[in-house]
């Protein structure tokens, strides 16, 4: 039915916005690979000789590697637990009645609403009181808990989408209400706990407000080392954006290789409403 | 001898709904009970507390001589099949059939014989590898039977297992089954709304109706002996015609409407004067003229199924439907007025207020 | 850098913090001490075990020395009776003009002597050159204040007055953000949106003549692969309002009240401000803070620059900003939005 | 299904904890610390109760309506762009184009993108004298602009970069909810003799309201909370023309040291968000109840 013209002219506006999507992505990609002096040239140079030079001086920053590796702990850790918790949680609430069933999806609806300004300070008293300032424990804390009620809402909707004739199956093949769990409903919403794990993953990975004010030398992330060196910096654009690609990729990387899970889950929970 | 599975008083209510009342159910060994009604009659209710998915609000449920009524569903030696198969997506086929064993640690060898065994009985040895997405409709159905199957249980449940398939499919299978059947010989509980299934599988059928067990008895006899006016406008097809008449003398009947006078093959138990239901089957009304033409009806419709005729009409007088089943074409005319005789023999009596059938 | 503060105060706040010594900028001085967040020097001078003999604090610039260290006093943050040492300055500072020879020799300007010449200069610039005259500081907050007080002192202005009366709005706070107005106008495209690092870049990559701005700016003017302009700076003092005066500020170091190992941090602190130190500090391009640095040999001859500077630290101003504990504040969240909004032209500026 | 209390409870319970403890908990602090009067870098000893003044404070300063007025406006403008564009792409897009999946995957990369990342490079490409976005408007015959120098530019640049990042969210919902029609419908629609124009606003957008609904209060919800970007890119500057909520609260905390204060102004935040949130509530409930199942 279609016209082959309008069907080009699909193609041109998709790969139009494809390019508007990729441009700030791609210009942060270029700059990193620009000497200071290439970096103050002009806006619309895309051709240049790169050169290594930030990501050496990143990457061999004494600091760097710590910090890498903070932020993979944080992220990999905080991720693992909220998704084991998250999806426990979405089990229960979609498969079981218990009394306060209803407060409990009320009230994680609306925690997933928080903004992180308005904890940011009484999480670094309530934090200092327990000794969890400047320790990656305390920050996977907190990570665990502003990613749980956007994870439950999640994978609640995939839950609700597996058969409940699946649990009684495996009920009556002789499964106690833990290993229906482990054994069929967690296989059955896999793509969901991939969509959870990348959106948790990418709050882990880049959040810095709080791991600003609940980090030190030490337990510093990268989105915190980044925010240092702004002013460190100055406009050293070039390491800059170096730093700025590192801690873009990881989650850039997830998210289009799973990128079909990511949009059932984004959409999973509105679209079958 | 200790009965296959026994329910008594089973009841089932959530707050102040009760679902299902005082059941009593005895299915002797080997014996194949087909639960039939209506949707929401509680069928499926009862189905699912025998299995253990559903709590019982009352009474008990034993199986072989064992209570369980409050046991898990994995203890209770049945295997069920679901309507939707409800196979594991995640798993092959041979992985599907031995999953239940493979939790209660069978030995390997032991799994593969009795799922080798089952995929034998159902002819399903080539798809054992194969993903459940990548089966027929009837295929996932003989899965889900093997699934039960391999677990050798003392009563099979069915929930209606069979609703999912085209009606040639359905046609072949039910015939499987009831193969299947004899060959395992096993206490059987099935349910479905379809009464073919029903005539053609079962030892006993119960037919139910808002939670109340209405008659329990083999085909021939619900069919012939229905006890009451819901069984008999449930079973049979196409359903059976009821007239409003009066009881005038033990074995005399006449309608309302057309006052048409009907006489009964034996007396029934009625004072005269009682109003009455007379219900004839379809096929106890053939086309007649003259003096046997007891009844007139004015045709609607005449469906030629090829070895025989189903006429739709209003009997005349009262305007109420009529349904006759004849041999061979009749080729009616829409409009036209035909002329029906009564087969005595295929007539039942109930009373009008109590619904029972006065015949018996 | 505010970012580093408010890390500072989170850990200061805690019964033991992780800090053993801690780096801060001149305008925090005073809430510090009032918060009462950091400890005086001197029972650790007076420490035989701890203080070093050959130590030189006489040796350190006396205007960094007082503007950075000293707390208390008659005006609670210079020096006089009741001051007390909290820190001591490293990586301290003074203002001073730095401007492009080869555009100034090429359209035969002089360097402005003077507010009057500057700001007649600021116009001729931008119309001969057609770059931008002067590059400022601009960005709400810190950053415009900063530049605002650049040219409010030598015009005779203060923030307030000697009874603690606020007379930044007065003829001369005026003047002077008139003057800013200018700057922003003539100047190259964004600086109300420049932070320290836009205002410098600016200049290093050759889109303004001039820049006011600090002492601790050389290091970077000198380097290749950062400065287009190497070897085409001139540097001269900051030009006379009604009087010479130039700023005073940087940072300093001082040791939290909560530190874990308090001797250990004054002994770092101690060698981080010695004299081998500051000179070799300086030769890798960082500020001194010692009259024998400014006067070495060996140092003045790889920065010439430093015979002006050690002029301008004449006429450098202790009181350049009144650092009492709520300037910041005052600085950021009051000043820096009035003049932010006058730059941006959503307000005209006026007396109140 | 299973009316276990036991059972469903062993298995929300680590969630809640972790919740009530991590979040809850630092919510009601942040509306208890409300009443104190706080300041940075002093011990909590010696908080002084305030009563409601704070509130009171809070609530009458200007630059606290200021910045309200600013996130309103932020929310507003940005998310019906977003809204509008996203819906409009989608509807022109939607059919079933070969190499789709690869182009949605392409648009959900910006959403993901660390906010100090897009912060950073959105400041560099709005630098006036180096950034993209002036060396195009050049190219193309406009004049350069001091895009985070002048106010109003300064807006309309986090409304833009806001734009980028999210605007795809939109279409992706959106395409997602047009792939769910029915499309007998729109079939019998056209037989009905509805024009494409009738189709789309007659039938197929209220076919897909709630999912309009849901997508509409996540952006809303997340304009609202919106921090981390405008915190590189502008840090709410110049002036305050940038400053919306979010910040205030911070710079209240962090650097005005206004504890007590920020967290009053937090409660108005909350109270503002969860209305918003109470509201999507009654439009569609994602964790509906799932009895009647049966």
């Amino acid at each position: 039915m279609t016209l082959p013209l309008a069907g080009l002219l699909r193609y041109g506006a998709l790969s139009l916005l494809g390019v508007l999507c990729i441009g700030p992505i791609a210009v942060m990609v270029l700059t990193s690979f620009k000497t200071q002096a290439q970096t103050f040239t002009t806006g619309l140079s895309f051709f240049f000789l790169p050169t290594l030079e930030n990501y050496r001086d990143v990457l061999f920053d004494a600091s760097f590697g710590r910090y890498l590796v903070n932020s993979l702990i944080v992220g990999v850790v905080a991720t693992l637990i909220t998704l084991l918790l998250g999806c426990m949680a979405a089990y229960g609430m979609a498969r079981f009645s218990f009394a306060g069933r209803k407060a409990l999806a009320y009230t994680t609806l609306m925690l997933r609403t928080v903004p992180l300004a308005v904890i940011a300070v009484p999480v670094f008293m309530i934090w200092s009181d327990w000794k969890l300032t400047n320790s990656l424990l305390g920050l996977i804390l907190l990570y665990v808990a502003v990613n749980l009620p956007f994870t439950i809402w999640l994978l609640y909707g995939f839950v609700l989408q597996v058969p409940v004739e699946l649990e009684e199956a495996a009920a009556i093949d002789g499964c106690r209400p833990w290993k229906v769990f482990l054994r069929i409903v967690l296989p059955l919403i896999r793509p969901g706990l991939a969509a959870a794990a990348i959106f948790t993953f990418r709050i882990a990975w880049n959040e810095f407000i709080l791991a600003l004010v609940l980090t030190d030398r030490s337990t510093r992330t990268l989105p915190v080392a980044a925010s240092l060196y702004v002013t460190d910096l100055g406009v050293e654009w070039g390491k800059l954006m170096a730093l700025a690609t590192l801690i873009a990729m990881p989650p850039l990387i997830f998210t289009f290789l799973a990128a079909r899970q990511v949009i059932s889950g984004l959409t999973a929970g509105a679209v079958k409403g | 001898m200790t009965a296959g599975l026994e329910l008594s008083g089973v009841t089932k209510r959530f707050g102040e709904n009760t679902i299902v009342q005082g059941i009593d159910l005895v299915a002797n060994p080997g014996e194949f009970i087909v639960l039939v009604g209506a949707s929401g009659c509680g069928k499926s209710t009862i189905l699912r507390m025998i299995a253990g998915l559903e709590t019982v609000t009352e009474g008990r449920i034993m199986i072989k001589g064992r209570d369980v009524t409050h046991a898990r569903p994995d203890q209770r030696d049945i295997a069920m099949v679901f309507q939707s198969y409800a196979l594991y997506p995640h798993m092959s086929v041979a992985e599907n059939m031995s999953f239940a064993l493979s939790l209660t640690r069978t030995s390997k060898s032991e799994i593969t014989r009795r799922v080798a065994e089952a995929a034998h009985i159902l002819g399903i040895e080539p798809l054992l590898e194969r993903k459940p997405k990548a089966l027929s409709g009837g295929q996932r159905q003989r899965v889900a039977m093997g699934r039960a199957i391999v677990r050798e249980p003392s009563v099979f449940l069915f929930d209606e297992p069979l609703s999912n398939l085209d009606a040639k499919l359905r046609a072949q299978m039910r015939v499987e089954l009831a193969l299947l059947h004899k060959r395992l010989g096993k206490t059987t509980v099935y349910v479905t709304h379809d009464q073919v299934e029903a005539m053609t599988l079962a030892n006993r059928i119960v037919i139910l109706e808002r939670g109340v067990i209405q008659q329990i008895g083999t085909p021939g006899e619900v069919f012939n002996r229905p006890r009451n006016l819901f069984v008999a406008g449930f079973i049979g097809s196409p359903g059976m015609n009821m007239f409003k008449g009066v009881l005038t003398a033990a074995d005399v009947v006449v309608l309302d409407g057309s006052r048409a006078t009907v006489r009964l093959a034996r007396p029934v138990h009625g004072p005269p004067g009682a109003a009455v239901v007379l219900g004839v089957r379809p096929q106890g009304l053939a086309l007649a003229e003259g003096a046997d033409a007891v009844l007139r009806m004015q045709v609607k419709v005449a469906e030629y199924l090829g070895t025989e005729t189903v006429i739709t009409g209003a009997l005349a007088g009262s305007g109420e439907a009529v349904t006759s089943s004849v041999s061979g074409d009749h080729g009616g005319v829409a409009g036209t007025e035909i002329g029906l005789s009564i087969d005595p023999k295929h007539l039942h009596v109930f009373d009008a207020e109590s619904q029972l059938n006065l015949v018996q | 850098m505010g970012r580093l503060k408010e890390k500072q105060l989170l850990e200061m706040s805690k019964p033991q913090g992780d800090y053993d010594l801690c780096c801060y900028i001149v305008m925090w001085k005073g809430e510090y001490v009032a918060k009462n967040l950091v400890q005086p020097l001197e029972p650790y001078f007076a420490n035989v075990a701890l203080a070093d003999p050959a130590y030189d604090v006489k040796d350190i610039i006396p205007i960094y020395y007082e503007n950075l260290g000293l707390v208390g006093g008659p005006k609670g943050y210079l020096a006089g009776p009741g001051a007390k040492l909290y820190g001591l300055p490293y990586g301290a500072e003074t203002s001073v003009l730095a401007y492009r020879k080869d555009i100034f020799a090429k359209h035969n300007l002089a360097v402005p002597e003077n507010y009057d010449d500057f700001l007649k200069i600021l116009r001729v610039i931008k119309d001969k050159e057609g770059i931008g005259a002067l590059t400022s500081r601009g960005q709400a907050g810190h950053q415009c204040v900063h530049a605002w007080l650049l040219h409010l002192n030598p015009l005779g202005g203060a923030v307030f007055d000697d009874q603690w009366r606020p007379r930044f709005n007065d003829k001369v706070g005026v003047q002077a953000l008139k003057f800013f107005q200018e700057v922003v106008a003539t100047g190259p495209a964004g600086i109300p949106g420049y932070g320290q690092g836009e205002a410098n870049t600016a200049f290093l990559q050759g889109q303004a003549a001039m820049y006011l701005d600090s002492t601790s700016f050389v290091g970077l003017v000198n380097d290749p692969s950062k400065s287009k302009v190497v070897g085409n700076v001139g540097w001269a003092l900051h030009p006379r309002g009604v009087k010479r005066a130039s700023q005073s500020g940087g940072l300093g170091l001082t040791m939290p009240k909560n530190a874990k190992h308090p001797e250990a941090g004054f002994l770092l602190l101690q060698w981080l401000t010695s004299k081998a130190q500051d000179k070799a500090v300086t030769k890798q391009g960082g500020a001194p803070i010692r009259n024998s640095t400014m006067e070495d040999a060996e140092v003045v001859k790889q920065y010439p620059e430093f015979v002006v500077f050690k002029e301008a630290l004449k006429y450098s101003n202790p009181d350049w900003r009144p650092i009492i504990a709520e300037w910041d504040e005052i600085n950021i969240q009051a000043l820096g939005v009035a003049v932010s909004e006058a730059l941006t032209g959503k307000k005209a500026p006026r007396r109140r | 299904m299973n009316d276990n209390t036991r059972t469903g409870w062993l298995f929300v319970a680590p969630a809640v904890v972790i919740m009530l403890v991590a979040c809850l908990y630092p919510v009601l602090s942040a509306v208890h610390l409300g009443f104190y009067e706080w300041s940075m870098g002093t011990p909590w000893s010696e908080a002084k109760w305030a009563g409601w003044t704070s509130f009171q404070i809070a609530f009458t300063e200007p630059s606290v309506w200021r910045s309200l007025w600013t996130t309103l406006k932020f929310a507003a403008v940005s998310v019906s762009a977003e809204m509008v564009l996203g819906i409009a792409l989608a509807l022109a897009l939607e059919s079933n184009l070969r190499g789709m999946a690869f182009f949605r995957s392409l648009f959900i990369l910006p959403m993901m993108v660390a906010p100090i990342a897009v912060g950073l490079t959105w400041r560099y490409m709005f630098d006036a004298q180096f950034g993209l976005i002036n060396a195009v408007l050049v190219a193309l015959g406009f004049a350069a602009k001091g895009w985070l120098a002048e106010e109003s530019l300064a807006f309309a640049a986090i409304i833009i970069a806001d734009i980028w990042q999210w605007t795809p969210f939109v279409f992706i919902m959106v395409v997602a909810g047009l792939a769910n029609v029915d499309s007998s419908v729109l079939e019998a629609a056209r037989i009905d003799g509805a024009r494409w124009w009738t189709v789309t606003t007659r039938v197929k957008l209220p076919m897909i309201a709630h999912v309009l609904a849901i997508t509409l209060v996540m952006r809303l919800i997340d304009a609202f909370r919106v921090l981390e970007v405008i915190y590189v890119l502008t840090f709410g500057g110049p002036g305050e023309s940038t400053e919306v909520l979010s910040l205030h609260i911070y710079k209240t905390a962090f650097i005005g040291q206004k504890l007590g204060a920020a967290s009053a102004i937090s409660v108005l935040l909350l109270v503002v968000v969860m209305v918003l949130t109470w509201l999507a509530l009654r439009m569609s409930n994602p964790m509906r109840d799932n009895e009647g199942d049966r």
